[in-house]
């Protein structure tokens, strides 16, 4: 068996290393540093029916192991994505999964519906959790039957498979899980940013011009963690894990609690090489710790207990 | 070509109170590279973000570049502690620079405050090269801020302007701004946006570059972080790609 | 004025600093340090009505930028609480903020009932929010009902000051910080830690062996600011805010977005001496922004636009 | 008296496979300081907790400490990268230690595994001094992991043993205790658990102490972070404060 594949829903990934959404824009910049064929997909940035300008600055600021952003789902559209962005894309041999946001649940299906047709994607993300925008988004991520609700509508829409991404937000990560399970979701992909505030002391006023941004980075790890090994319990389907991974031993932590596959996001800012690094030194740690195959990592600190057969890579 | 690169300190000084000149070299200097072009900084592994820096002079020949930098917070105090021999991680050049080779002028004007400053050394000392005169208007706090005036003095005429006269005149940048017709061709701006703005309005009757300072989280173009309304507030320019220096009438401040 | 003297609901704090709540057991390991009366206040450990034992060990791990604990409530219960380490700590001129535990609305009543009649204690902290005890505790801090319940029936139990501390865990915070004001709370603290996990890679599974625990540290700082931030401006309580800080300059900023006093956490195991030697520096870094006094800091990123009147210290 | 202090590394060596000798010099180091004590150690700002090492010498003419400690994780192994002459900020010493002074006995059976062997030498040494013949038994995986086996030599008998046979005697620690009556009086074991309840078990018989390990937060009995069941399971007691020197009857491995 291949040591690093994995087959989820639509996604036929040679390594389970990502670039998450919104780190990574369209991959045009990143192209100029490796070839993006070596990744095992590419998460792109969000898309909206229309063009959007997003927040105004500042937009990002530095915390302790992590960072928080406001960025506000800025992008050219979806129309300028498929015409401009999914061309260049294509060009690479990566699968490549769309994030898909809007303020209601019509915006929802449209982006859905054009995303689809161009027939240059092989899932979407459903990003139903995105704390910096002000309407739209966060509702749908922290209540179960909203959330239930675009999924189900999203699905009618396509024929890809649905991954929906989990707000970390919320009291209870299970119920969201299971309700967007239950509207047929494909796979989940978790965790987003926990909102956040700085101070600055200067302006005696918040740092981020829009007041509260996402935490991301390492500091948020155990809190993804935590929640991909109480969903993993919770439902059947995949789970596509991300927050603060920086280091092949971060990923088996990942999939250890559950995740068939990782996405890595700020990150990237820090080691615009991370990536590839870590695919190229996945398979050593995968041995130094005994394992011979990703397979037998996934949901691995699970394995007394669970009851479930399925198999989710 | 943008490389992420360990670059090695050769040099680190101060040059004003709190601001330093670092000289690293690396093979990410080769040409081109233009002046306002930046690179981004990972101070240690303390830190979860880069540090933008501009590029304030190259040596292709011994493979240095030359940062000014002034200790504002917790990463740039944390790099003014690097000694000469240890690494620095190095992400750049970055960015669009002030376009020389293409400018068909005789006379330009520099305008820099603070450290908004140090692009403007690398540019002068390419405009003189390229034949251009060079007249700076450089605005400091106070005169212990002051870096690089005998640097510029040397490429050209130079007027200091601090806030409180402690030296050269007193004033901002645009109270020292030569005045007449014909007084340059173009002008080239680097510092806070409030400056830029002031400098840019005062100047609209000429052809003009400005450098914007933005926070930024990737410094690549990838995250959408460090962007500046275009087009009549409809579209945006990333700082970090399509920058940092820009015409005036491209942006809005 | 005195610049950091703050006074709220009985308490009379010669400056806004004290240690939190598990961080610093009932004062006797750190009177070796310094001189307890140098602090505000001291939040000692959770009492509950009988002794508790707690979970299994390992029962801390380090993350980034922060740790994680699943101490599960162990203390010697409140009738050893109030014989033994309340005349101790009597001894000191420094106020005491008793913490309350259970895992029934009775047990806090009961605590409640001893601790107010020992009359060694100035102020209660109604503990609803910790993560770490299997039964009681975090259901109380997760649903505004229960809460309200707890909180009222504290109130019913006591003449003292009730300070609830609130669980980041849940999707509203303010529905809680409503709840419990409605319900009489003199005052909120926040916020407790968020749940983590982190994976043992040797073992394949949890490291902790309760499986979750509680994140602190300043991981966590700007998921308090945040919270703080809503909340102040939710309700008319004073807050006294915790999470991740290290520096005067976090104080500052915990101020700013509403807390009228803060506790310092696991920095004290970093450094014993944290909260004295953040107690001397304070003033300097108050005037190094440009304040003369803690009350012109408190809630100041809201002045513009706030409505409140009350003056919260 | 425990104290936080920033204390001078004096010497940094290698003793075996991974595993460092590094001698701090502080204020702290004044007497009394028992055997089996230890100091909590703040690697570098990195990190948030802090690494409990055990104190395997003392020199108070000199104000040292000498410490062993094996790199297992990211702490230790950033421990192995600090240089003479810097600084570590140490907490301690803290905690119980064996009890040397009270102790009446004749012979001494001391019973290390790995890391557990850094405090028997200091105790062997506080032990001979005061005429007490020690006999130790040292286990190690293999023998690259093998230090200090001359330095307990020089005390009194050795017995060494690996996993592997590779050095000394193929076994555990558990295979090579001395048999028959009255061959030792007390015994004292620092070591991994699964060994000290081995070692406890089979030397049932016999009073002696042990010392245990646990993940700590403060390290000086406030969090709560590092106990260990005792009296029937009923009580506890804190590793960090009570301990980590225990009598194999106080405490439920
Ligand atoms: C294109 C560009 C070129 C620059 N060139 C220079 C130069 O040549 N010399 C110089 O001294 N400074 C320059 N700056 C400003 C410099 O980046 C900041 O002073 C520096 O990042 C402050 O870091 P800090 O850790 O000391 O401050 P902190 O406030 O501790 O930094 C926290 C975070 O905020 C960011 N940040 C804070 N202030 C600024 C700022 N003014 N601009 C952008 N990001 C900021 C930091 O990068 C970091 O991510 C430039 C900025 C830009 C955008
Ligand atoms: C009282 C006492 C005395 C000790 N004396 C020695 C000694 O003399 N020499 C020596 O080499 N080791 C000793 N140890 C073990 C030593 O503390 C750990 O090996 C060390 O903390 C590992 O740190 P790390 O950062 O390399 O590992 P990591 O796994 O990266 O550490 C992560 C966290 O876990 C803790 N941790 C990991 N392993 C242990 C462990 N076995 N015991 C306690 N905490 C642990 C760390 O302190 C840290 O908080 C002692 C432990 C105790 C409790
Ligand atoms: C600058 C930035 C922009 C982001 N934009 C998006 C986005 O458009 N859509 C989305 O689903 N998540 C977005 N995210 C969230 C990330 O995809 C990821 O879930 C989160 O950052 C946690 O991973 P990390 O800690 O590795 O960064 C963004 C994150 C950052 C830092
Ligand atoms: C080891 C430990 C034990 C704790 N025990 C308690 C407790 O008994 N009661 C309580 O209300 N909070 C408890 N807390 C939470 C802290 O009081 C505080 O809310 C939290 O740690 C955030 O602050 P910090 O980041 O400064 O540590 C504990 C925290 C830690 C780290
Ligand atoms: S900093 Fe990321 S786009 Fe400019
Ligand atoms: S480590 Fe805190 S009580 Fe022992």
């Amino acid at each position: 068996m291949n040591t690093l594949a994995v087959k989820l829903p639509g996604l036929d990934l040679k390594n389970p290393v990502m670039p998450a959404s919104g780190c990574f824009g369209f991959g045009r910049e990143y192209s100029e540093f490796y070839q993006l064929s070596e990744l095992g997909a590419i998460m792109i940035k969000a898309a909206t029916v229309e063009q959007r300008y997003g927040n105004p600055t500042p937009r990002v600021a530095e915390t302790a192991s992590g960072m928080l952003n406001a960025i506000g789902l800025q992008n050219p559209g979806v129309d300028q994505i498929v015409g401009e962005e999914l061309p260049f894309l294509n060009q690479y041999d990566v699968p490549i999964v769309a994030n898909v946001a809007g303020s209601t649940v019509e915006d929802y299906a449209q982006v859905t519906e054009k995303l689809t047709a161009s027939n240059r994607v092989s899932a979407l993300e459903l990003n139903i959790s995105c704390p910096n925008v002000k309407e739209g988004g966060v509702q749908f991520g922290t209540d179960p039957d909203l959330a239930y609700n675009v999924t189900q509508i999203t699905k009618q829409h396509t024929h890809l498979p649905v991954y929906v991404k989990l707000s970390p937000n919320v009291t209870d990560i299970t119920a969201m899980a299971r309700a967007v399970e239950a509207a047929g979701a494909d796979g989940l992909s978790m965790i987003n940013t926990l909102t956040g505030m700085k101070m600055d002391l200067h302006k005696r006023e918040p740092l981020i011009a829009n007041q509260t941004g996402g935490l991301s980075g390492p500091a948020i790890k155990p809190v993804a963690i935590r929640m991909i090994h109480e969903v993993y319990r919770s439902v059947k389907i995949p789970i596509i894990g991300m927050g603060g991974i920086e280091s092949t031993e971060d990923i088996l932590e990942f999939m250890l609690a559950g995740a068939s596959a990782v996405a890595v996001g700020s990150a990237n800012f820090k080691n615009p090489y991370i990536c590839p690094q870590l695919i190229k030194e996945l398979p050593a740690t995968l041995h130094e710790h005994g394992w011979s195959s990703v397979h037998e990592v996934i949901g691995g600190a699970h394995r007394e207990n669970n009851q479930s057969s399925v198999s989710r890579a | 070509m943008m490389k992420q690169e360990l670059m090695t300190i050769m040099e680190h000084s101060t040059v004003a109170k709190d601001t330093y000149m670092l000289v690293i070299q690396g093979e990410s200097v080769a040409p081109p590279i233009d002046p306002g072009q930046f690179v981004h900084v990972l101070v240690s592994r303390d830190f979860f973000l880069r540090r933008p820096l501009s590029i304030a002079d190259v040596n292709f020949a011994n493979g240095t570049l030359t940062l000014l930098y002034k200790e504002l917070g917790k990463g740039t105090q944390a790099l003014s502690l690097k000694q000469v021999g240890e690494t620095l991680d190095v992400l750049g050049p970055g960015g669009q620079g002030f376009p020389v080779e293409s400018l068909n002028i005789e006379k330009a004007l520099l305008v820099g405050g603070g450290i908004g400053v140090p692009p403007l050394y690398y540019l002068a000392k390419q405009l003189t090269d390229k034949g251009v005169a060079v007249e700076s208007v450089l605005g400091f706090q106070t005169k212990e801020d002051v870096f690089y005036e005998e640097h510029f003095r040397a490429l050209g005429e130079v007027r200091v302007m601090t806030n409180d006269g402690s030296r050269g005149d007193k004033g901002f940048v645009t109270d020292g701004l030569p005045e007449g017709e014909e007084a340059f061709d173009m002008y080239f701006s680097c510092g806070p946006a409030v400056m830029l703005k002031a400098v840019s309005d005062q100047l609209a009757s000429y052809p003009g570059y400005i450098s914007i300072e933005e926070r930024m989280g990737c410094g690549i173009g990838a995250c959408f972080a460090c962007v500046v309304p275009a087009d009549s507030g409809k579209g945006y320019k990333k700082i970090c790609r399509d920058g940092p220096v820009f015409r005036p009438e491209e942006v809005i401040l």
